[in-house]
């Protein structure tokens, strides 16, 4: 038997014994998943176990080095770790910014002292993390940000407002983009990295026309940054946040389709009966062309993208795509639903995963950005 | 008949839009739903609209009503959907009037003064599955001394758990999804047996699911023939379709303008976005659309009126069209305005949730797109 | 009995007795109908008695002004004669780009001199015309436009080269937008009329993709116009033009409307069967909505531009959705057909109508142009 | 196996792109098109495919084939569509080769050999009526000796007037629009009684309408079981799906590649009409279709050389996408061009024509998404 092959029945093995049986139903909510963190909550017993058993092992970020907390396998054995977890349904253990967004920024641009300070702390979920992007004034203009970091010579001065940070009231930490050199636009931004409980840092969640608030206005008033909390060079935080939302757009565009039916005719059938009115069944035919040719899409991206043959803005068109997709999907089931579907009901009715769903192409780059993207790096027009 | 406003209709207009806007603005709908107010809209202006003679402009003149048409409810009603102005007008002083309309002479007297005086509201409890499907008609009535007896279950009921007067389709004979054997009643508020379970629905507004356990009527309660209810029915239908298709004109055509605002101020890239061409294609395309979708509307308003035997096929081009023109336009609302036109505290939000509704009242687009296949035979 | 009743009834009576039955059968193809001209054909006698007892009492023109040769009908006779040939089916008895677009021109801009020279060759048919506008530099950029006037005193010497002149092949004079002053923009265009026979003047049709070639490319080399021959004053050609272009478009916006099966639907089924494939007939049936709606439209539109109550911009409106909802027409024309549409065919085949049906949304002007025009004029959106 | 070609896949490439670009560009096309060629392609071409090892890509080893798979088909297809080269590849080397693969040792010593030289041109002879419509077979093959006689017609024969094999659905059994009782034959060129008309299409190709008059065939022209042909014309026909959803990805590739080309070229008020937003979203908007429907399609390759049972699903949803995203190629390439996009001297409009011929064969977009939901059970 092969390496690959000896590795991948020991991981099936450890899963079948290790994976409680309720972690490898479907995740009901955002509620019904472990974020981590000072004041994180375990929602079952189950779902302790099955995290602790992952973290123990570094599976919670299995292809980080063992150094900073990772399981330190190979990408090959990432990936059989991930075909087998997808095998028997196993939930991700922990849901975190740190591993999808953070940790991978600090592995390529951070010191060697930051690795080892914050990786850890993301591997075992003991920090939550936001993000700390958008402002009020510059939303997918980010060169325009007005946050203002002072050099203070032992720390910076950290004055000014982000909006859309996602979970700012239950975060610990932030990475947070600043303004480090009003002279300059995108040269001028700095990476930042503090503790949300720091004196000056205050946050009020938004309330969003699905009637949840995952996103918070977050004020920072006079906030002590200490010098040494900067990820990459002054002024070279532009690079990192491009890097970063590379991630954001490849999470997102994968998000809506890595799991459920992979015919939306199929599930609304089987949930609902037959479809009565034709015109609406071939809207849904239609549908379900173009998404199970995205979900090929996703798999040719992926496989591209760890071979290293995808085109770098290759995610723009991911996250356009996926997006308007998931909207157009969302619309079909409320038409499905019909009266059902319009009651307004708990927070896991379709009718907030559909107003939810309208953010889909706004949050981490709107689609007229991913389009202008595509237009300039893949198509070289004049201009974009 | 030329197709824009008369004199009259636009002096209507410039009365009805003032009217909403003082009364009934968009934080009117939000004062109420945060209140978690139970009625879902305010007895009091619907008075008003019996005041100012809104809530009778189809009441025969006789009845103390305007005796105008469908062309000036709609009128009322793109004001309505513009303000977002929560009020039994569509289902009562569009849909009942008409359905009344074609009662005995007896319950119009009934039912059609206090109508008019804005006094009465009225609720229309035709749907009993999940998607609008008139000839989907199970709920029994049979026949039981001087009149009927009426078993069964009717949901999506807008008003219904406040209503004063229930128009109810109910079957009388025949089998479930046939046109033949429906017969229509007017049936009271309070009558024993009859319960409602009213349901919040995504956009603040209230429908009742509604039960009938031996619910009793006399014969005076049929609303026309019995059995032959059908066309009755659909005539009903229609005017709340037209009707409808008017208010989600408002809705677009808010949705609408306040976006284009947002694109004359709103700046990004330090250039106002209103500058960038892709944004503005979209938003010119969009008006061609709501431009189309207005002509139908007031076209099948216009063959209503005139009891043209094409009102039927209009009416459906006129509700999928407006539907799907006024969806185009709050999905573009809320993707132009970006993040914060996904926050509560903004509006367009909420006009994107009443599009959902009146989307799906009286059947969607897909609905009415397969009923003008089949009146053209195909 | 009222007097428009009157005329009614009278007119409908005309009619009857002087269009004869074959002038009652729709058009079979662009060669089945009257241009005029020089060398004007009648394709049957039957055209040509229709063609001579409407030119007889000015209806070619019915509601231009008797001294120039027109029917001198009031706006309410000209809709009923109008509405009372649509009722018997009468065909329009001469097509001409002189009736639709320079009379009108000439009615608003010409002197009372240019207007007995040209107007009733015009209604008679004696004179073809043929427009000079587009040039192989300037497409949709009419401000661009090269083709030189030079002013010699007692004439204009005209040198340069036009594209997409609609039959300028068969025309006779044409109309066409020349360069007096090429230090300005549109301020310097003027607007002249000449003898395509002139020497100097070569043409050579264009083969399109449909395989017919109604278009022509048009050489100037040396023409000398007389000075007369200019409407409107030198350099305000531009006002002349805008005013012709938006009579092209409601023109085109009217044409792919104005007749035909008020339904795709039951046109192909009647036609082809009954429609064996749902989801084909879904797309039908939506794009019967949005024709039956357009058809409102149209109808609304001419109603309030009749009564000046149209914004000056909305032919942009019914020219963009009209030629888009025709492209889409005839599409859904040869899925439907299949393999049938598929044959090369003759000139009347659908497959030459489907391939015809891509020039609408570029002739005219582009949808891109019609675009913009509705978001600058209409929707005051800043910078369009 | 990863979605993406493997290195000797992009070999291949690297080969028939130039060989095709070099043998039969555009011109290439034009010229037969021009002379109004009888066969409507270069047999000298043809025995090149032969010469390359084209021809043979799916035919065994042993057979003088490449023994590749429908990967690489798909390979050399995509570049027959970016060139418009005219050949009989897709309906001989990929959907014939597939039919014959299931037919006895004999019939594929037979024929199989001849293809892989470019010797053999083959023609699959299945729809009857207008629209593709596989179950819908009437031609009849009635036994007769030791064989059958077929009676009845085809049409959309592909090549047919100059094929040397047809593969021909006939039915044997059960009625019109059943699966069952389908049987696949071999005819050869020349059979008594059948008769070929010639048709040009919109894309200048020519297809047959061929006609069967007593056409007498001897039991070993059979091809797999009688009366259970169903499975393997539906391998065939889905061969020839993915293989028309390749070929468009060509057309509609070159289709998009022409129009950048000219996007950052043409200039318009003094600007390149590239730097224009509207356009650059729009193309923006394209590639994404395009890039999606090479995914579609590779997936769907790749099912049918492992063999897998989705492998009927994807290649449903290959041709639906592919056709789609193909179709908005060439509509907006000529759009973009402008009126010189509609003139025949620039090549973009035949992009268009041979979209709509490869859109129609084999089903289009309307029968492949029907045919997801039926196999998806909705």
């Amino acid at each position: 038997m092969a390496d690959e092959e000896i590795f991948r029945a020991e991981t099936r093995a450890w899963l079948e014994a290790n994976c409680p049986p309720a972690m490898r139903e479907p995740v009901t909510g955002l509620d019904d998943v472990y974020w981590g963190g000072r004041n994180g909550r375990f929602s079952s017993p189950e779902q302790q176990a099955w995290f602790e058993a992952m973290a123990a092992r570094g599976w919670t970020v299995p292809d980080w080095p063992k150094d900073y907390g990772g399981g330190g396998l190979s990408p090959s054995e990432t990936k059989i770790l991930r075909e087998e977890m997808a095998a028997l349904g196993c939930r991700s253990p922990l849901h975190s910014f740190g591993i999808w967004m953070l940790g991978p920024a600090l592995l390529k641009f951070g010191t060697e002292e930051q690795k080892r300070r914050y990786l850890p702390d993301i591997a075992q979920g003991r920090i939550r993390w936001c993000q700390g992007y958008s402002e009020p004034g510059a939303g997918s203009d980010l060169a325009g940000l007005q946050t203002r970091a002072e050099d203070k010579g032992d720390h910076w001065l950290v004055n000014g407002q982000k909006i859309w940070t996602s979970y700012a009231d239950k975060a610990d930490w932030i990475f947070c983009l600043v303004r480090t050199d009003p002279a300059q636009k995108q040269g001028g931004i700095s990476f930042l990295l503090f503790d949300m409980a720091s004196p000056g840092v205050s946050t009020r969640p938004i309330l969003l026309i699905s009637g949840s608030s995952p996103f918070c206005e977050t004020f920072f008033d006079d906030v002590k940054v200490p010098k040494e909390q900067i990820v990459g060079a002054v002024n070279q935080g532009w690079t990192v946040a491009k890097y970063l939302l590379g991630h954001e757009r490849e999470m997102i565009s994968a998000m809506g389709f890595g799991s459920g039916d992979p015919s939306l005719g199929r599930d609304l059938a089987e949930r609902l009966g037959a479809f009565a009115n034709p015109v609406l069944r071939a809207e849904v035919a239609l549908h379900d062309v173009d998404m199970l040719a995205f979900r090929a899409m996703s798999e040719k991206f992926l496989d591209e993208f760890k071979a290293g043959l995808a085109h770098p803005a290759q995610p723009s068109m991911m996250k356009y795509a996926g997006t308007e997709l998931n909207k157009r999907r969302l619309e079909l089931e409320m038409a499905a639903g019909g009266t059902d579907a319009l009651v307004w009901g708990d927070d896991n009715a379709v009718s907030r995963h559909w107003l939810r769903s309208k953010a889909n192409s706004i949050e981490g780059g709107t689609s007229e950005i991913q389009l202008g993207i595509i237009a300039k790096h893949i198509l070289n027009l004049p201009g974009a | 008949m030329a197709l824009f406003l008369t004199e009259e209709q636009v002096m209507l207009k410039d009365m009805a839009g003032p009217f909403l806007a003082d009364q009934a603005p968009v934080k009117h709908l939000r004062q109420l739903r945060d209140a978690n107010d139970a009625a879902g809209f305010s007895r009091d202006l619907w008075r008003r609209f019996g005041e100012m003679g809104l809530a009778g402009v189809l009441v025969p003149e006789a009845q103390g009503g305007g005796g105008l048409g469908h062309v000036e409810a709609g009128i009322v009603l793109e004001e309505i959907g513009r303000n977002l102005s929560p009020s039994p007008f569509l289902s009562t002083a569009v849909a009942a009037v008409t359905a009344i309309g074609g009662a005995d002479a007896e319950l119009r007297a009934r039912w059609l003064p206090g109508i008019a005086t804005g006094e009465t509201v009225a609720a229309i409890a035709v749907d009993e599955g999940r998607r609008h499907d008139p000839a989907n008609v199970a709920l029994a009535a049979e026949r039981s001394g001087n009149g009927f007896r009426l078993n069964g279950a009717k949901r999506f009921v807008v008003h219904g758990h406040v209503a004063d007067l229930l128009i109810v389709a109910a079957r009388t004979s025949s089998d479930v999804g046939e046109m033949r054997g429906i017969t229509l009643f007017a049936v009271e508020k309070g009558a024993a047996g009859l319960t409602a379970d009213p349901v919040r629905m995504v956009d603040s507004s209230i429908a009742a699911e509604m039960l009938f356990e031996d619910v009793e009527v006399d014969a005076g309660a049929v609303i026309g023939t019995v059995d032959d209810g059908w066309s009755l029915l659909t005539r009903t239908l229609d005017a709340g379709r037209v009707g409808a298709a008017a208010e989600m004109l408002g809705v677009g055509g808010a949705a609408m303008a306040m976006t284009m605002d947002y694109l004359r101020q709103r700046k990004q890239f330090g250039r106002l976005i209103g500058e960038f061409q892709a944004l503005q294609h979209r938003a010119a395309h969009l008006y061609s659309e709501l431009e189309i979708a207005r002509a139908a509307t007031l076209k099948a308003a216009q063959l209503m009126d005139a009891d043209d035997p094409k009102a039927e096929l209009m009416a459906a081009v006129a509700k999928a069209k407006a539907g799907k023109a006024a969806m185009l336009a709050v999905q573009e609302g809320v993707q132009m305005h970006g993040g914060i036109g996904m926050t509560d505290e903004y509006d367009i939000g909420l006009y994107m949730k009443r599009h959902r509704l009146l989307d799906e009242l009286f059947g969607d687009t897909a609905f009415h797109a397969e009923r003008v296949a089949r009146l053209n035979n195909y």
